[in-house]
């Protein structure tokens, strides 16, 4: 389809959006000009917006014949030098798991969407989860390390899609917009600044001409190779195998292990710079509740009621899930006596802050299908308080 | 004067190859240096700039094809390459994104891509080496396998009906299908040159021995032996019905070869908008 | 309808046959004999010595010296890029 | 005005989400106020029980839920029969009559409007949510009329507005004859 | 006596339905239900006991008729309907087993299963529901919408070519190809019926309206509008060049029907060994 | 292809046999009578096996497209009353991860042996990888609970695929064979008793007749709901949809939590019968080395090279990785001054253990491609010993 | 070869017509109207009244309580199993 | 007999794994000792490096990598390479001459054997491995000459078992003639 753009990328205005659609806007506001996907409840109303748009704006919407086609088509998009995204549910971020493990061997940026439904299987199609956490960090085989953002309002659907591409072209790896349900069909107001106050982050290119260094390896001390393209003369080498600097498969466990340390280390050692989260009247607090998505809307609303009743709550909502924030755990389990986590899942994130305190931590926990009752946040908020001393 | 052979240290092609990781993995006998011996004649020999031109392939003996290949190459996940090569292309149309990848990798595990860029017609060159067995993971039953036929996971025949590959692209509307051998070099240069020039999805089968794989437990013998084989029984037939050109080397049944189809078919992208 | 699998050079019919000579890289030799075999001019035969793999590579044998007639099959054929022939002379 | 819960049910095809979201950009966008839109569908495409759930505030919403509404319209027997129970004690309730039936004696102040009987009136079944529309912004006072209007201009196609105008002041006016 | 209607609350049917279940979830004007009741009948009334008939499916609109049948019924997910099928089939060889899904997903995401299903020729029916989109999701592309169709993923016409699935299915060699429509009720209680006792892949497409994903986007009205266009438009020809069958609602080219292909091939599990 | 048993299917006697081979024949050992794969290194042997020995046992093998099929197919299988089996390596596993899913929800017993290489993406296929733990239990979308084995010699393999397959009736789910390729590849000898002495538990088969209860019902307090199989006349109804005790779908976030509450607490509760692990010199113990699988055996070397060292290390090798041995780890925690993790991966099964322990948790990691060396084990042994205090 | 979709009783011939009694489950309809449009003795037409979902479900036609041929095509295209006919003499 | 590490390293196609596990199978089935074996192999199927690695032991064994070979048997000019560095101090290196070329003075006890020309002598190239263990079994008495014959029927073809004893016997009288 010839693709000539007579729209404007960035609708720049207020706006009564959904997280969805709030996305797929700040995904053409950060430039992203490609698009595969395979649409899946509850996120494909992001696919409807990018094909709606992405044909008027210049880029290219294509529909695939499934998930895993989805994601191999973003990463050799990626390889093109497109600004490639993809946006899913549970079953079809499963489906993804074995080329987003080629992606970050490989290193090759792209954005993941996952609009969390209820799991595990098919589940509940249409009700909101938040059971793909854990997920996001482990489901390929193999270690790496993703970096995963967790919006809590269609506002943030928009910001943190932009700073998801960006992320992405920084590290060259997969970024992931870890949403749910709630978020994503929820419809709040959605404001978009100008096109100019945007900030679009660039993907590394190689300062040196083709031929005259090592595709693979990363300079400067970064840990994240610059990134050539395809048809500019740098005779790429890509491949899921392991890998040495000129990108040529080598069986050897030194290698291997140079490479996966490389890979991961490019993102813990940058964490600091990528960790997001935000206070909520932590500083006197004697419980915190960890949240993030929708479920840190009903942490924030227990939180104001439990101070309404006088109990010292305050609320660390991570805005990055990945990579974890256990530094702010640690040092928040400084000064708080429990932690509550409150989740919509059986205890995921939970299992992530005991690894950072030996304070008590308390989750609320549901299997998914509807937001977190404040009141049961606030319940545990109390005996949190009463039980740790 | 006296020509015996003189010993040199370089190749013409070398600048085309990765040379520096020759030799290459693949077994004495096999098909698969000769095939890409002529991807890099035809490539070389085509109009379009080496740097233009861009390899895409799975996981497979067929796979490491790119690897050898001094041009921008991608080696994917086992089965996915189409999609990605459908990434590339979409994504910067003026590279030539040729896919090399085995029969299984294309058609086993990748079937459902290949299918779905026929019917989009997405302008990429597949070249498939048809080796009639998984090589790479050491000769198990793969989609092309013909019934009958030992391998390492049917030790008492293959209960399977194989594949007819040339048939079933020809049915989903590639606009080009071809079937040479290993040993069909020239023929095979001649078709990769005309998949350069076609627009639209185009395929040619390579039949290449892998004697570990498949020859051997099929009492065909050696690389040499298939190709000897090859000499025999290939016949050239660009008319032929497709429907009747399965393969089953150990028929010694004739083997159909030739350029089949060359269709016309808008591609995938240039459809004019509807709405 | 046999293949021609082997394409004859076009100008067989001319006076002035081409001429070959065989360049060989030994070491890549694998030893699969494709060239040695399809050689349209049986122009070569296995090496009596083995290469560093332990491979016979192919040689020219004795009194072909003359009769590569340059049709190139040999080095489209090897799989490892270890042979290779060169016009000098006689044809074009 | 502090938060402050509305529910709009009825089925798939009704418009019911529409409802919702023109309610919610009317006071988001026009009435400069705060408002969440949640809806709530099961996994039928069509037909099935659907609502919309929207919560005003002068302030930021966090918990966007519904719990016990103050507002609730009804457009549908199967929303009446799931919906009508545990409401806010002064809860207003608007049914769509042509639609629902609702026992006597329930307790809550109950607003009858047959929306849909209207609208096939106007030449559209289908704007029996912005008869409601009218209605509901009349009655409730939850949003300001120009910023409905203005909503609703912005929400639906083009060629529509005219109908919908027609069937928004058909609902407003209604509510002024109302027994 | 007149005989006006009679109420009731008991269909005949209901000991083979969930009826519990009732109503299902399926649009007004839907094409399911008659395909449903269709099969109800068919199994009944076949010589097989109904607790040897097993019916599976993927996950989409038609991925629920298992659910509203009172057989043995699997829901899997979304594509895999074959193999799962596969595995109940050569586990107990005396099940009868029936996949009915939808066109997505028996041939988008689940394309490379009914491809091999049907090369090896598991002894499975198939009924692939066609209503030219994806329904469960609210009407996007899918494999078999017309070029130009209106989608919501397609708001300026389907940039690609549909996959024609009888030609397709007998390209791969099914044993039995049909396709009947949602208003050919008795002609697909017959197929069915048929299906049921044939041996190896059988495979049955049926056209259906889905008024809220298609027939709505595309001016082809409600479910009985398009129900009165297969009245209209349908043409059975059981001889008809399956090549030539694509379909295309908005065009108003005859929609060709029939039991196209009813041929013998041994089934999967039934070949001697060789070994 | 006609099956008839003309061959034994326990293969009673000694034998020197590599993992793999001792993997397939303890699955004939435990009954298995189908498998369904796609051949994979390091795995491949066993799917090789299988082929050789199902067709002269009464038993049937398949070979599919690819892995998505292998797992439907033998949860079909399953259905249809079989034992089923399927083998694979990581980007195999990852492929199944979706249909694991399935398996979950829906209660299909089967097991899945992965014989681990080093990742991601393709990665290493012909070296060891043990770092698809994580992902064994957080591979698919939603909330479960996995059981996975992790056999350190050949003779595990035997054993310890027998034990899968009964704890894949008894919990109805499915059981993973964690191993990798230095276990799958490594020749040793195996002893396979006679065929009366191997233990097989069946598969609980509803008490009631078709019709006269509820297919997805727990009893006695099990919360293991019996199972009917395919052509038995209950009309089971099987979805990989939130389901209620009929099998029938159903949307509603109670429901949901229901059930997945009764999935996991069916191996939470179980988990003392679930949970096996080996000490070694632990109990004077200092240093507590934990391992698992071939890296096993590199700590048990270097534990009795820092014995003669002088230093007090012990061994606690985790032969089930999932569910973890938590209550073993809080326990000898108590015991010891600091933890010593040995696995060829960057940490996955460390930070288990720090969840359940404050205190020090060295890592000893290798990405893969080649044992532990245990020279570096005794390394982190004296730094434990040291540091910790 | 315009399709025969509705199958005419086989004994239409004979003398003697089958009649059928038509039986409907009112709240299971969803309105789409195939068996009021496609019974071939239009029988049917919408009630004047809707069932609980709101919708207009079949009654026999005024008139033409006598003109069910027990067919069969309204139970068999119904797609909620909300109508179906029984033989109450005449034919077979 | 405490542990002892053995690697067998050529190219593949030569039988190397397969004389390895022969090894292994004649000490833990038939000389009642512990014996693990473990192989490297690259991508390749044919024709790449490959080793077998054997360790022997009284005892049970944890670590199954040879780390510094006591005995090290060499059939390729790139396993000599490879391998002929860092070995235990007394190793015992035993080569295949008729592929593998030593540099002289590597200060470890060299054996060696023309174990292909022997074996195509024999009328079977690929008994080359075999008449290596037959040779190793003589030098290194790692494993008692029985267990290996007992290995060696149990784990070649029925038809191949008559060459291959002969085969291993040629190795072994090798032994004695070795210079
Ligand atoms: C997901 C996944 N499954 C299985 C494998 C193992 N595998 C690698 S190559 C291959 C088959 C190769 O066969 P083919 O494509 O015919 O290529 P050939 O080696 O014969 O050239 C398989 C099964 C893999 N790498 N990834
Ligand atoms: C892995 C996965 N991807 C996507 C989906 C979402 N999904 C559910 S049904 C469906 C398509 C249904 O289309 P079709 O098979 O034609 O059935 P219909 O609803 O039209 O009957 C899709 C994409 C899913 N459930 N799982
Ligand atoms: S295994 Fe077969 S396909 Fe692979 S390199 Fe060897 S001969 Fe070629
Ligand atoms: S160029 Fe032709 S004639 Fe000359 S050696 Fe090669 S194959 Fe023979
Ligand atoms: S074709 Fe190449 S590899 Fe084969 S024998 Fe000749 S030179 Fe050697
Ligand atoms: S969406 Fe379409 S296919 Fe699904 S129930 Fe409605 S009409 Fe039927
Ligand atoms: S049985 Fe036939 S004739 Fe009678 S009402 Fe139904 S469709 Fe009409
Ligand atoms: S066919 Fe069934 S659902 Fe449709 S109008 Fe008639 S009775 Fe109602
Ligand atoms: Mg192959
Ligand atoms: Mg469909």
């Amino acid at each position: 389809m010839t693709s000539v753009a007579t729209a404007p990328t960035v609708l720049t205005g207020q706006h009564f959006m959904n997280g969805d659609i709030a996305c797929a806007e700040g995904a053409l506001a950060a430039g992203c000009d490609f698009f595969a996907g395979y649409p899946i409840t509850p996120s494909t109303e992001i696919a409807e917006r990018m094909a709606q748009r992405l044909p008027r704006t210049g880029g290219h919407y294509i529909q695939m014949e499934d998930e895993l086609a989805s994601m191999n088509c973003i990463l050799g998009a990626s390889w093109a030098g497109r600004r490639a995204m993809t946006a899913t549910s549970g079953p079809g971020f499963t489906l993804m798991q074995e080329n987003l493990g080629l992606a970050f061997i490989t290193e090759t940026p792209c954005v993941v969407v996952n609009v969390q439904r209820g799991g595990p299987s098919t589940g509940l199609p249409t009700l909101a989860g938040q059971a793909d956490v854990m997920q996001a960090k482990w489901g390929s085989h193999g270690d790496y390390e993703p970096i995963a953002y967790a919006p809590a309002s269609p506002q943030e659907m928009f910001d943190l899609t932009i700073k998801a591409f960006n992320a992405a072209d920084a590290y060259r790896q997969p970024v992931f917009v870890l949403s749910d349900e709630v978020v994503g069909h929820m419809t709040e107001r959605v404001i978009i600044p100008a096109a100019e106050a945007i900030e679009r982050a660039g993907r590394p290119k190689p300062s040196f001409p083709p031929g005259k260094g090592l595709i693979y390896q990363a300079v400067d001390g970064s840990l994240v190779p610059p990134m050539p393209l395809a048809g500019e003369g740098y005779r790429i080498h890509m491949t899921g195998l392991t890998h040495d600097e000129r990108g040529y498969p080598v069986t050897s466990a030194d290698v291997h292990d140079r490479l996966v340390r490389r890979l991961s280390d490019k993102i813990i050692r940058n964490a600091e710079r990528i960790v997001e989260w935000e206070e909520y009247l932590l500083d006197d607090a004697e419980v915190c509740v960890v949240s993030f998505g929708s479920s840190a809307r009903s942490a924030r609303h227990a939180v104001n009621v439990a101070r309404a009743q006088g109990l010292k709550a305050g609320l660390l909502r991570l805005i990055t899930l990945w990579p974890f924030a256990g530094a702010q755990m640690s040092h928040t389990s400084e000064r708080v006596k429990a932690f509550v986590v409150a989740e919509l899942n059986l205890g995921q994130v939970a299992t992530q802050v005991q690894r950072f305190s030996s304070k008590r931590v308390l989750g609320v926990h549901h299997g998914g299908g509807e937001m977190l009752r404040p009141e049961r946040i606030v319940r545990a908020i109390k005996e949190a308080r009463d039980g740790a001393s | 004067m006296a020509r015996a052979e003189q010993i040199v240290e370089v190749h013409p092609v070398d600048q085309y190859l990765r040379s520096e990781r020759l030799p290459h993995i693949w077994c004495p006998g096999c098909g698969l240096g000769p095939i890409t011996n002529c991807y890099v004649q035809a490539m070389v020999q085509s109009a379009i700039p080496a740097d233009k031109h861009v390899i895409v392939s799975g996981i497979g003996c067929t796979g490491r094809v790119p690897g050898y290949v001094n041009i921008d190459s991608f080696h994917t996940t086992h089965g996915r390459a189409i999609p990605f090569a459908t990434g590339l292309k979409l994504g910067n149309p003026e590279l030539e994104v040729t896919v090399i990848s085995g029969d299984g990798d294309l058609f086993a595990i990748g079937g459902n891509h290949i299918l779905h860029a026929a019917r989009r017609n997405i302008d990429l060159n597949i070249i498939c080496v048809n080796n009639f067995n998984y090589g790479m993971t050491g000769g198990q039953l793969g989609p092309t396998t013909p019934r009958g036929a030992i391998t390492s996971t049917t030790p008492y025949g293959n209960p399977e009906d194989a594949l007819n590959l040339v048939h079933l692209m020809a049915s989903l509307g590639a606009v080009f299908v071809a079937r040479w051998s290993a040993l069909h070099v020239r023929q095979l240069e001649e078709a990769i040159q005309r998949v350069f020039q076609k627009r639209g999805l185009t395929f040619v089968e390579v039949l290449a021995p892998c004697p570990i794989g498949f020859g051997r437990p099929n009492d065909l013998g050696e690389g040499l032996d298939e190709m000897q084989l090859y000499k025999l029984e290939c016949v050239v037939d660009d008319t032929a019905d497709l429907k009747d050109c399965g393969i089953d080397l150990r028929s010694h049944k004739p083997l159909i070869l030739g350029n089949f189809i060359d269709i016309e078919r808008t591609p995938y992208g240039e459809w004019e908008e509807d709405g | 309808m046999v293949a021609a699998f082997v394409r004859r050079p076009l100008d067989l019919g001319r006076q002035v046959l081409p001429r070959g000579q065989v360049y060989t890289i030994p070491d890549r030799c694998k030893g699969c004999k494709f060239c040695i075999e399809f050689c349209p001019e049986d122009v070569l035969e296995e090496s009596q010595g083995m290469n560093v793999k332990g491979y016979h590579y192919p040689v020219v044998s004795a009194g072909k010296e003359e009769a590569c007639v340059n049709c190139g099959f040999c080095q489209v054929i090897c799989p490892e890029f270890a042979i290779f022939t060169e016009n000098v002379g006689g044809g074009p | 005005m502090s938060r402050r819960e509305i529910r709009f049910a009825g089925f798939g095809g009704q418009g019911i989400i529409l409802a919702g979201l023109i309610t919610g950009r009317a006071a988001a966008l026009h009435d400069g106020k705060e408002a969440v839109v949640t809806q709530s569908y099961g996994p039928e495409a069509r037909g099935g029980a659907c609502a919309a759930q929207l919560v005003v505030d002068d302030m930021p919403i966090d918990y966007p839920m519904v719990s016990q509404p103050d507002v609730l319209v009804v457009m549908s027997q199967e929303a009446a029969h799931k919906y009508v129970s545990d409401l806010a004690e002064n809860c207003q309730v608007l049914v769509d009559e042509t639609l629902v039936e609702l026992p006597a004696g329930l307790g809550w102040p109950i607003h009858k409007i047959p929306a849909t009987a209207i609208a096939e009136r106007l030449g559209n079944r289908m704007a029996a949510n912005v008869v409601m529309l009218g209605f509901f912004t009349a009655v409730t006072q939850a949003v300001s009329r120009p910023a409905m209007e203005e909503a609703i201009r912005s929400s639906v196609r083009e060629r529509f507005v005219a109908l919908n105008m027609e069937a928004f002041d058909a609902g407003y006016t209604h509510a002024g004859q109302e027994a």
